[in-house]
């Protein structure tokens, strides 16, 4: 069976094929249809492969398919294989899943667009990327995925093009993704140049064989750490995911929340055993990069009031704490929340959606309001999905959140105080959030008139093709949790499963005096999550007290404002200059060679006076300066 | 006795030279020249060129310099020329670095090398002075011996002096004459 | 060597091409299309032929013709293919008959297409020529088709484009005459007797270092001046911007590679000495070049000269990982050659079109054409994606390969290098979002979508980008074993030795 | 007296013809009149003939005197001919000087 | 008369040896006294008896190079004349000049209305005149062929009398030209005061013979640097190039071409013959002489044609920077190794011939441009010429690469041999000197090509190419070409053009 996992990739890959030659032929729903077969079709192949795997024991729970060879020059060998191990098919697992549920909704969403085949076209491009990407045997397959799937963002938070932020927003993502390719790239030829190869199995055997100097392993980490930086929008170059929500919100939900974001994190758990390897401080440069980013998007959020932006830095900030859990070797915790985040997040995202789309594309929070009463399915499954990023036990993310703590508390107090202040927030905008939508009074048709809408305008549940995966994806957020339950190893699924990959790197903590009071740990998770709920609702619903909702917040700390200030500002005069000094110093000598040579003529042919008398003086000088010359060569 | 002739040929000749440059008026110049030539003569004569000299005064005193003063007169060019002032700008100047440079590095080579003309010249061909033979006769064969290539091309010379001045001094209707019409 | 003179062929019929096209009348102008056509397709054909002949794994030169020109000086015409010059070769055959068919001039066609033809010859026999002198010939012959293609069929400033493009690169080749000469009258002493035959030069004649390093600079710096590299590479942005589509095309496509051709063929083969020698500075001028190109064409307002200064960037990764001297390097720097041709070629022929439909460059003049042409921009969007280097097309190969491979010998100038990586896209995604993105103004809504002929046009150009990009190894196989000839070649006369992987043994 | 001991050695012949050689010389820079620069040009020729016939006798040899008979032919065929071309521009435009005729220049 | 007067012995003539000479002197003379005697002949006799003349002296010549390939070098009459590979070579070329310059002066002679059995009667002398320079082995005869010549050439420039500029042209060629001849015959006395010989070869055994003392030279250098003086005057090597532009614009262009082939293949070929045949010994002095002057030339003349506005003139400073490319090749000559004097004299001569006959053709056009009048010579006057005679144009496009030196034309094939000799010399310098002259020279050419191709016609009327003009042209442009793809055979010809008879 594991020999099939090609066909994984290829379903989509050929879907996009057909959507580009007879997209437009197959028409508004069909066309979606057919796309959301594809990953589904893959889902289905990723999941006989799961199955393959296991069913045999735990150390050969490894399967490589070398498709053919890719880029072969001498000692360089680079494959396109494809690797299905416990890491890879947890991945291409979700992924797959949540993006057939995501092509399902996109469905509905997309109704009635223009250009509905070729979303759904960029759709499945993007979830083949994103295969490539997770199933990539080496580096460059991964890079490849890895790109494509910028790619993709690129076209499709751009997809509306027409608007100009949104093409803006489109190239920022790009760009801003490309300064942490660069990272990428200088690790692949550090590793190529240290161990002659890019195979993830070379790399690591070599890591934990220790022909690996951990200075080289530093870099190598600290490289691919830049380039996570870029993809899963950590600081200093988060903030192009923010702008990215000018995209579809489907695609909100599974490029920028579910799935591609989350590549950063798997490249790194991917290479765990050289960041075992490399020096401790590299991963604590990780955790507190992780840590600020989770504290500093979610101070954000609390400010926000367009619904998708709250959502977007929330997604920052959960980010963030995956990669505090890497930093503190919480590889496992990191893919608990990665997975059921992914969950939680594509819930709320597409909740999100589907009250844009019944609001008319209104996304401002303050419109809204008490729209429980006329889209209760979304209202009910939405606000499961709060519960659980809120971090309200039974729900996933509690679990899954927990566990990082745990790590974090071990590893680092400051983190987890950190940690433990993030989540307070976290709870408390997210149920902001809830409120403001949900509850309170109805803003519907406050000045309304700026958009079609006019009138007492209702807003509508939205179709039931796009009610489904709320609910699939409502339900597995809250049972999520039960992949990873703390109170015994036994109850260790995901542990387990994973630990093929591991289990050498994993930061071990059972028996330790931290282990011993996880209960404790996990009160004060719960606790914190309760005081967040608890102030918000005295703030928003209550109104006991004032809301603070600071400008420099609102303003995303003027990060972005500063980076723009310096793009456009320093940065451009210093362009400008160069190719100032292209046309006007580099060329102008050219330019200049041929002046003087014209100039100089000009001087000279001022001697040819064209009076006769003036050319005999000359003949008779040169004739005096030769004579000179052989005279003095007789004498000397 | 030599060193007498040749003071006063030498004389002639620079005073003579100085005129042609100085004087204004063509007709005069033309007149320095005639004592310059004259002079060049007396010192041919005084080198044995006998022959030479007389030469010297028939064609160029005779025949070049009447030449020279009948176009004078035939082009009525005799209106003297102002030599106080040079219209072209640094030409004077110019003139005189030349004359001098000139002069300089030739009066520098005359003197250091003359002697070596004495090392060297051993008669190649035969003697001027204690020769049998005349020096009209000893000129002819020279001519008619080692020279006779040039003395051919000389006359082929000639020929080219006949003939441009045929060329130059056409009829001006020959120009004004329409494309394919007979020539007069 | 088989019996069918293939090389020469290729040199000489579009040379009689020309003939022909030239003899037609000027009332006949579709035959003179036709027989245009006839000749560059043959060429391709043939050429295409040639690679499928081309025997996979062979070290040396093949399919070699080799007939004394100048016996008095030793000159020969001597033709020969080996995997370096080999899918030049074929890209110049697939070219131009693409060219020819694909863009019409307005007037003059019939100079036009001769030209064109005489300048395939041109390009043909400097790829091929294995003899000094019959390079050089071909190298400066050249010119002449290109000058009067720029100034005649040209834009504005063309004859002043023209003319630089001439001169610039004659006065390059000044000095590489004098150097070529030095090279066979000085080899003489080495091999007995005067030659110009490259091959009997690289192997038996040994320079002592200082005359090596001499000759090497005079050829050096006439590739420099084609490559171009920064700082002699301000006619190119002239010639590029004025030359009509075709010429725009043909110049990024094929011209600028005799530059780093001859630099791989007749600088590292023939001075393996001086060119270890001279690898700081050519690395520092490539990556200049790589960085300056790029931040120059970020500012530039006309999309051609856009994509004229994105040509020196890329360029300068070639001659980064020619000098690089590794096996990846060099193999990245020739099939990157290939690369360049295709995607640059490609973006010249759409700023053509686009010209054509809204006779403007200018991009602010330009807004929303995705709205009304997606097709266009779709493909617009494919090349500009192989231009900056996505993984899967085929700019990704050479880039990758130059850089990994140069890493070792050239590690800092690598880093800095791959900062290029992130401005290309800097350059295009920006120049994209302004033409392409945005709600089109009345002027530009009225923009015409691809024709069907333009549409084949561009789709054989796509599909070469994405074959490669995904399936690189048949050409890499060809590249390789000339490649490793040549780093022999040096290590044998140097004391340079290729970089040793460590972790071979891990592997 | 001195006249008698003192012999003019060939190098005074040589110096006095250097000496005419540079007045013809200059005067070929000053004068304005062609028909006065060409006399100058004859003084120049005089000069090396005068030089001819002194080197001649310096070296016993009589090719020295047969050189400038072919020298005063010279002379004359250039006399026939320069003086045809000025008649010729004489008659176009009367009393022209060599400055004056500048058109070409450049 | 003291004794018996010794009995005269002549020297023996051999005639055949000069028979081109005679040739051409039988020509004119038919040229001259027919053309006295009997009215005006019907349209091109003329001409067609000047060419044939010419042509019979070529194939004379032909002939003889034959007899000199296979025998040795020899001198004639008396040893005032060099008989050797190098004066055929020269004289084949004045020859074949003439024929194509007769050629086009026939039309330029019947557009201007003046057609005239003297013009070509001077011709065939200066000729003359020209191989008695290149093949005079005695300083004095080289001084008469060298006057010969001049005056001819005086009297052409000034020939056509419509034009004052022609006048003009005439009056400071002679001027110059007279004034320059006296400081040559200046050199010629020294030279032979201090020798105490003019006939070359003997200069080269005195001085062979006599190790030099300091001091002792002075005579001999300052000759050598007076005749330097009148060579480069007629060479027209910087500075003492100054006429060259205002005559090569005055005179009538087929005038002008003739100054450029035959003038300079005369005057340079027995510059090259006098220094490398007869001061050999001296050669390290007067190497750096010819090393300036060559920079001098190279340069100046490239950057000076740049700016000019008229076609002939810019033509003639280009010849000039030839000129300063054929001086490389006897820079090259100049070093002691017989190899590199052979490969440079060869290479200065080839350069010679094959520039002759680019010219001619180039002046052919020219003058067919410059049309009735002889006036239309300007830049602007050339413009559209590909629209007026597109046949034409292509011809002159030709001949201008070719003196831009690309390949395949035998410019290319002439300025390599030049640079290969001077590389085997091993002056580099100079050789690059002489191709970045080249580059500033190539903008000129293009100068012309643009206006021809790429400008708006001036006047719209189409030029018809007479006969004779369109034969000659034809010519060069073929040549022009087959030299440049298979140069072997002139090349076989000229290995060993620096074998003199000494």
């Amino acid at each position: 069976m594991a020999n099939l996992l090609w066909l994984a990739p290829a379903f989509p890959l050929l879907g996009a094929v057909i959507m580009l030659l007879l997209g437009r032929r197959l028409g508004d729903p069909r066309s979606g249809w057919l796309a959301t077969l594809m990953p589904t079709a893959s889902f289905i192949v990723i999941v006989g492969v799961f199955a393959d795997l296991l069913s045999r024991p735990a150390s050969e729970r490894q399967h490589v398919v070398n498709l053919f060879a890719w880029i072969p020059v001498g000692s360089l060998q680079v494959d396109m294989a494809i690797l299905a191990d416990p890491l890879s098919i947890t991945m291409a697992l979700f992924v797959t899943g949540i993006g057939s549920l995501i092509h399902l909704y996109a469905i509905g969403y997309m109704h009635g667009d223009p250009k509905f085949s070729k979303f759904f076209l960029y759709l499945n491009l993007f979830i083949f990327s994103m295969l490539m990407l997770v199933l990539g045997e080496n580096l460059l397959v991964t890079f490849l995925g890895w790109e494509g799937v910028g790619a993709c963002s690129y076209l499709l938070i751009s997809f509306w093009h027409t608007r100009n932020s949104a093409a803006v927003a489109g190239k920022k993502a790009f760009v801003t993704n490309r300064v942490g390719d660069f990272g990428v790239m200088i690790a692949m030829f550090l590793a190529f140049s240290a161990l002659g190869s890019l195979s993830y199995s070379s790399i690591n055997e070599a890591a934990h064989g220790g022909t690996l100097a951990p200075v080289t392993a530093t870099a190598f980490a600290l490289l691919l750490f830049l380039g996570a930086c870029g993809k899963s929008a950590q600081l200093p170059l988060y903030f192009w995911l923010p702008d990215a929500m000018e995209g579809p919100t489907p695609v909100s939900a599974l490029i920028h929340a579910a799935t591609m974001v989350t590549a950063g994190v798997f490249l790194m758990i991917r290479i765990a055993p050289v960041l075992a390897m490399s020096y401790h401080w590299a991963s604590t440069i990780i955790a507190f990069v992780g840590g600020l980013t989770a504290l500093c998007a979610a101070s954000v959020a609390v400010t926000q009031n367009d619904i998708k932006k709250v959502l977007a830095y929330s997604t920052v900030s959960q980010l963030g704490y995956m990669f505090m859990a890497i930093g503190s070797g919480a590889y496992v915790a990191a893919i608990f929340l990665m997975i059921t985040h992914a969950f939680f997040k594509a819930l709320l995202f597409l909740g999100s959606g589907s009250v844009i789309h019944g609001m008319n594309h209104e996304q401002d929070m303050r419109r809204m309001g008490k729209l429980r009463l006329v889209m209760p399915i979304t209202a009910g499954t939405f606000i499961i999905g709060w519960l659980t990023i809120a971090g309200v036990p039974p729900f996933s993310g509690f679990w899954s959140k927990d566990e990082i703590l745990l790590y974090v508390y071990a590893n680092n107090r400051g983190l987890y105080a950190i940690g433990l202040f993030t989540a307070l927030l976290t709870a408390y905008y997210m149920t902001r959030q809830v409120i403001m939508v949900f509850f309170g009074e109805a803003h519907w048709n406050d000045h309304s008139n700026e958009h079609g809408a006019h009138g007492d305008f209702i807003p509508h549940e939205s179709p039931r093709i796009m009610l489904i995966p709320l609910v699939v994806l409502a339900g597995l957020s809250a049972l999520g949790g039960a992949l990873q339950l703390p109170f015994n190893t036994d109850l260790h699924f995901l542990g387990r499963w994973l630990a093929p990959v591991l289990e050498e790197s994993e930061a071990m903590h059972f028996g330790t005096q931290e282990y011993q009071n996880r209960y404790l740990l996990l009160g004060i998770a719960g606790v914190v999550a309760l005081v967040g709920i608890g102030i918000a609702v005295a703030v928003y619903a209550k109104r006991v007290i004032k809301p603070i909702e600071p400008r420099l917040l609102e303003q995303a700390w003027y990060y972005d404002a500063a980076v723009s200030r310096v793009v456009s500002g320093p940065g451009a005069t210093a362009f400008n200059s160069i190719s100032w000094v292209d046309t006007h110093i580099v060329d102008g000598a050219v330019n200049g060679v041929a002046t003087l040579v014209r100039n100089s003529a000009g001087v000279t042919r001022k001697a040819q006076s064209g009076f006769v008398r003036t050319y005999a003086a000359v003949i008779g000088l040169g004739a005096v300066l030769l004579i000179a010359w052989f005279a003095w060569r007789s004498i000397a | 006795m030599e060193l007498f002739v040749f003071v006063c040929a030498a004389v002639m000749v620079i005073v003579g030279a100085l005129g042609v440059v100085v004087r204004g008026n063509p007709v005069h110049a033309a007149l320095s020249l005639v004592l310059t030539l004259f002079g060049i003569a007396v010192l041919f004569v005084a080198q044995h060129a006998e022959f030479l000299a007389a030469v010297q005064v028939i064609v160029y005193a005779g025949a070049i310099v009447v030449l020279f003063l009948f176009v004078v007169m035939l082009l009525g060019v005799d209106r003297a020329e102002d030599l106080r002032t040079d219209s072209l700008a640094g030409q004077r100047p110019l003139a005189v670095v030349v004359g001098l440079g000139l002069l300089g590095v030739l009066v520098a080579a005359i003197v250091s090398g003359t002697d070596a003309v004495i090392t060297r010249g051993t008669g190649v061909n035969g003697a001027t002075t204690d020769s049998p033979d005349s020096n009209i006769v000893q000129l002819a064969r020279s001519v008619f011996a080692d020279y006779v290539v040039a003395f051919e091309v000389t006359s082929v010379l000639l020929v080219v002096a006949v003939v441009g001045t045929v060329l130059l001094s056409r009829r001006r209707a020959a120009d004004v004459r329409p494309e394919g019409s007979r020539p007069s | 060597m088989i019996a069918f003179p293939i090389l020469t062929m290729l040199v000489v019929l579009p040379a009689l091409g020309a003939l022909v096209v030239s003899l037609i009348s000027h009332s006949r102008l579709e035959w003179v299309k036709l027989a245009a056509l006839v000749t560059s397709v043959a060429t391709g054909a043939m050429s295409v032929w040639m690679l499928v002949k081309f025997p996979s794994g062979s070290a040396g030169f093949e399919f070699v013709s080799k007939h004394s020109w100048i016996s008095q000086w030793g000159i020969s015409w001597h033709l020969g293919v080996d995997g370096i010059s080999l899918f030049l070769v074929v890209l110049t055959g697939v070219l131009f008959p693409l060219v020819i068919a694909g863009i019409d001039v307005h007037h003059d066609q019939k100079p036009y297409l001769a030209w064109l033809l005489l300048l395939e010859a041109g390009v043909m026999g400097s790829f091929l020529s294995l003899d000094l002198f019959l390079f050089f010939v071909f190298f400066e012959i050249v010119l002449v088709p290109m000058y009067f293609l720029i100034g005649g069929w040209g834009y504005e400033r063309r004859v002043y484009a023209a003319t630089k493009f001439f001169l610039y690169t004659m006065a390059g080749s000044a000095f590489m005459l004098v150097g070529i000469i030095a090279t066979a009258v000085l080899a003489r002493r080495d091999i007995g007797e005067l030659t110009f035959n490259v091959i009997d030069i690289a192997e038996k004649a040994n320079f002592s270092t200082t005359t090596g390093r001499w000759l090497f600079v005079a050829f050096a710096i006439a590739f420099a001046v084609k490559v171009p590299l920064f700082p002699l590479h301000t006619w190119l942005p002239d010639a590029h911007t004025e030359a009509p589509t075709g010429g725009s095309v043909i110049l990024a496509a094929v011209l600028l590679k005799m530059g780093t051709y001859g630099l791989l063929r007749f600088g590292i083969y023939l001075f393996p000495e001086a060119s270890v020698w001279a690898r700081p500075v050519m690395y520092t001028l490539a990556v200049i070049g790589i960085l300056y190109g790029a931040i120059a064409a970020t500012m530039q307002r006309d999309l051609k000269r856009l994509v004229a200064y994105s040509s020196i960037a890329h360029l300068g990764f070639i001659v980064l990982g020619v000098f690089a001297l590794t096996h990846q390097s060099i193999s990245g720097g020739v099939i990157q050659m290939v690369n360049h041709g295709v995607s640059t070629g490609a973006l010249f022929l759409l700023v053509g079109m686009i010209y054509e439909r809204r006779h403007t460059r200018q991009i602010d003049e330009l807004r929303g054409l995705q709205h009304v042409a997606p097709i266009f921009a779709g493909f617009f969007m494919v090349v500009m994606l192989s231009s900056i280097g996505l993984p899967g097309l085929n700019g990704f190969v050479g880039e990758f390969l130059i850089l990994i491979g140069s890493f070792d010998t050239a590690r800092w100038w690598v880093v800095v290098a791959t900062t290029g990586v992130i401005l290309a896209a800097l350059y295009l995604l920006w120049a994209y979002q302004r033409v392409f993105h945005g709600e089109p103004d009345e002027a530009n809504s009225s923009f015409r979508e691809v024709s069907m002929r333009e549409g084949l046009l561009l789709s054989v150009f796509v599909a070469i980008i994405v074959f490669t990009g995904i399936y690189p190894k048949p050409i890499l196989d060809r590249i390789e074993p000339s490649v490793k000839a040549l780093l022999e070649h040096v290590e044998q006369r140097t004391t340079y030795r290729q970089p040793q992987v460590i972790g071979e043994a891990t592997k | 007296m001195i006249a008698l001991v003192v012999q003019p050695t060939p190098m005074w012949y040589l110096l006095l013809s250097a000496v005419l050689f540079v007045i013809g010389t200059v005067g070929v820079l000053v004068r304005r009149n062609p028909l006065v620069m060409f006399m100058c040009i004859e003084l120049m020729l005089n000069a090396v003939n005068l030089t001819f016939v002194t080197l001649g006798r310096q070296l016993n040899d009589i090719s020295g005197q047969t050189i400038v008979f072919f020298v005063l032919v010279v002379a004359a065929a250039e006399v026939v001919v320069g003086l045809a071309i000025i008649v010729a521009i004489m008659r176009r435009r009367t009393g022209v000087n060599a400055d004056d005729l500048a058109e070409l220049k450049g | 008369m003291n004794s018996e007067p010794i009995p005269f012995v002549g020297p023996s003539i051999q005639w055949f040896e000069i028979s081109p000479m005679l040739a051409l002197l039988a020509g004119a003379l038919l040229l001259l006294l027919g053309g006295a005697l009997t009215p005006q002949w019907p349209r091109g006799w003329y001409a067609a008896v000047s060419c044939v003349t010419a042509g019979t002296a070529g194939v004379l010549s032909f002939f003889l190079w034959g007899d000199v390939v296979n025998g040795q070098p020899t001198t004639l009459v008396g040893g005032a004349i060099a008989f050797d590979r190098f004066a055929l070579f020269s004289t084949i070329t004045i020859c074949g000049s003439l024929v194509l310059v007769s050629l086009i002066t026939n039309d330029h002679l019947h557009r201007e209305g003046q057609d005239a059995p003297e013009v070509y009667g001077l011709y065939l002398i200066a000729a003359i005149g020209g191989i008695i320079m290149v093949s005079a082995n005695d300083l004095v005869v080289l001084f008469l062929g060298l006057e010969t010549l001049s005056l001819s050439l005086y009297v052409l420039a000034a020939s056509n009398r419509r034009r004052g500029e022609s006048e003009e042209a005439g009056l400071k060629y002679f001027i110059l030209g007279g004034f320059s001849s006296a400081f040559f015959l200046y050199g010629v006395a020294l030279v032979f005061g201090s020798v105490g010989t003019t006939n070359l070869g003997r200069i080269a055994e005195v001085l062979a013979n006599e190790q030099t003392i300091p001091g002792n030279d002075a005579l001999l250098l300052v000759g050598i640097a007076l005749l330097l003086v009148g060579f480069a005057f007629k060479v027209a090597l910087v500075p003492f190039q100054m006429w060259t532009p205002d005559v090569y614009q005055g005179a009538p262009t087929p005038v002008t071409a003739y100054l450029a082939s035959i003038g300079k293949v005369a005057a340079l070929a027995a510059l090259i013959r006098v220094f490398v045949v007869a001061f050999p010994s001296r050669m390290d002095d007067w190497r750096p002489a010819i090393t300036v002057l060559a920079v001098l030339t190279l340069l100046i003349g490239s950057v000076l044609a740049v700016v000019q506005t008229n076609v002939k003139r810019m033509l003639a400073y280009s010849s000039i920077s030839h000129a300063g490319f054929m001086l490389v090749g006897l820079e090259a000559a100049s070093h002691r190794d017989s190899l590199e004097l052979n490969t440079g004299v060869s290479a200065s001569l080839t350069y010679l011939m094959l520039y002759s006959i680019i010219v001619i053709g180039t002046f052919g056009v020219v003058s067919l441009v410059a049309g009735v009048g002889d006036s239309a010579t300007s830049l602007d006057d050339m413009r559209g010429l590909s629209k007026r005679r597109p046949v034409l144009a292509l011809g002159l496009t030709v001949l201008l690469l070719a003196q831009a030196g690309v390949p395949l034309t035998s410019g290319f094939v002439a300025k390599f041999g030049v640079i290969q000799s001077a590389v085997n010399s091993g002056s580099y310098v100079l050789a690059l000197v002489a191709m970045v002259s080249a580059v500033i020279a190539a903008f000129l050419y293009l100068r012309i090509m643009v206006s021809m191709w790429l400008s708006a016609p001036a006047n719209e009327s189409p030029l018809k190419i007479p006969i004779a003009s369109g034969l000659a042209i034809a010519f060069a442009v073929v040549v022009t070409l087959v030299v440049g793809f298979v140069p072997g055979r002139l090349l076989d010809a000229v290995r060993d053009l620096g074998q003199f008879v000494s």
